[in-house]
């Protein structure tokens, strides 16, 4: 199946790219996806702690199955809003 | 409601007039500018990245959630994205209402959620590095 | 510092540049617009009068208050004199400060005090009759 | 002495007047200004309960004595601010 990838800011900076189109097998989850893509950007792995998954752009758990057609982000603890806190 | 994410200069007025109705008798409106410094450093400029569908659909839910839970009449935000100066407006929060208090409650809260759930991030950029910053105020481990 | 009174129409981005400062995070802005009932009755419009000098000295003092209880940047207050048709605005407040949740405080409480102090009174005009308002709601009596 | 009285608002729909000159005898205080007034314009009395008194733009007590050239205003409940209370 067809899974497009995309990386937001430390990602983006860690992968040197914006969006990645991959096959993958039928039946991988989220979790998965994000395992085998730090095999391909070792610097992906530095962040594994603090991401939450997204799919289809829905906040879902790592062990949610990923679909055909599916756009999967990784997103990194979030900051917008304000410049004060 | 008016949810936009955008990378051009934010301006409050018209999310006044969006928000405004007839029965409101107070609009509140939040600005979130940058400044600088940050955690005593001297900061040069801001990047803000978004996932622009998912922040919209998550700042839809947090407008919505904040509807409900409040009597306001209308909610309006902006997020701007891209590289921002000293100075400039990153976010503007406006929330109209019959009565003032629920108008500054309400803004207040979602300024606090947008905080924590909208996937829109800063970089703050100072003399000699950068980082993206992690909630309020954490600073992400920084790859090698 | 910022205070004015005036005839003219109110626009929320002079007073947001004047109180914005480089340190400034956030910018918190109330404006007070006409709403179209009070007290179950249906609004015209308003007028409101003041005692111009004794309004911006009084004016002045609640922000010198706030700003010496406050680590607020700077506050500036505008409002309107005369004939106010609905959705108009009456009062503008802006408060800046390096952090978001003074800025939130500092610019309820003037809003307060301009209620309880400042020699500014209006008049709402509805079908049929008017009446200056005292206070939050209560109405003067009416001399035959 | 002169003595400058301003009226607004409600007072000013009462006295029909926006301001008055007057001249007074020294010594004369402003709460005994105001009833001075009520014996001329007969609907002020109305709002003796809730003024205040102010004295070149100061909030001063009924008893404060004026002199030559002050400005004396009566303030009723002030409402100015917002329409949502």
């Amino acid at each position: 199946m067809k899974i497009k990838v995309k990386f937001f800011a430390a990602l983006h900076d860690a992968t040197g790219r914006r969006e990645l189109n991959l096959q993958a097998q039928e039946g991988l989850t989220a979790g998965e996806l994000y395992r085998d893509l730090c095999a391909r950007f070792p610097r992906l792995a530095d962040y594994g702690g603090g991401l939450m998954h997204s799919v289809n752009a829905e906040y879902v758990s790592p062990d949610h199955p990923l679909r055909d057609g599916d756009e999967v982000a990784f997103i990194p603890p979030v900051s917008g809003g304000t410049h004060a806190h | 409601m008016l949810i936009r994410i955008t990378a051009d200069p934010l301006d409050p007025q018209p999310l006044v007039e969006h928000v405004r109705r007839d029965e409101s008798g107070a609009v509140v409106l939040f600005l979130g500018v940058v400044r600088n410094t940050n955690l005593g450093r001297r900061v040069l400029h801001l990047e803000y990245d978004a996932y622009p569908q998912m922040a919209e659909k998550e700042l839809r839910q947090v407008a919505e959630e904040v509807i409900s839970r409040w009597p306001i009449s209308d909610i309006a935000i902006a997020h701007r994205t891209g590289r921002l100066e000293i100075g400039e407006t990153s976010l503007i929060v406006a929330v109209s209402s019959p009565h003032r208090q629920e108008a500054f409650e309400a803004c207040q809260h979602v300024v606090n959620r947008i905080k924590e759930v909208v996937p829109i991030w800063k970089k703050e950029v100072w003399e000699g590095g950068e980082s993206w910053i992690e909630g309020e105020g954490q600073t992400t481990r920084q790859p090698q």
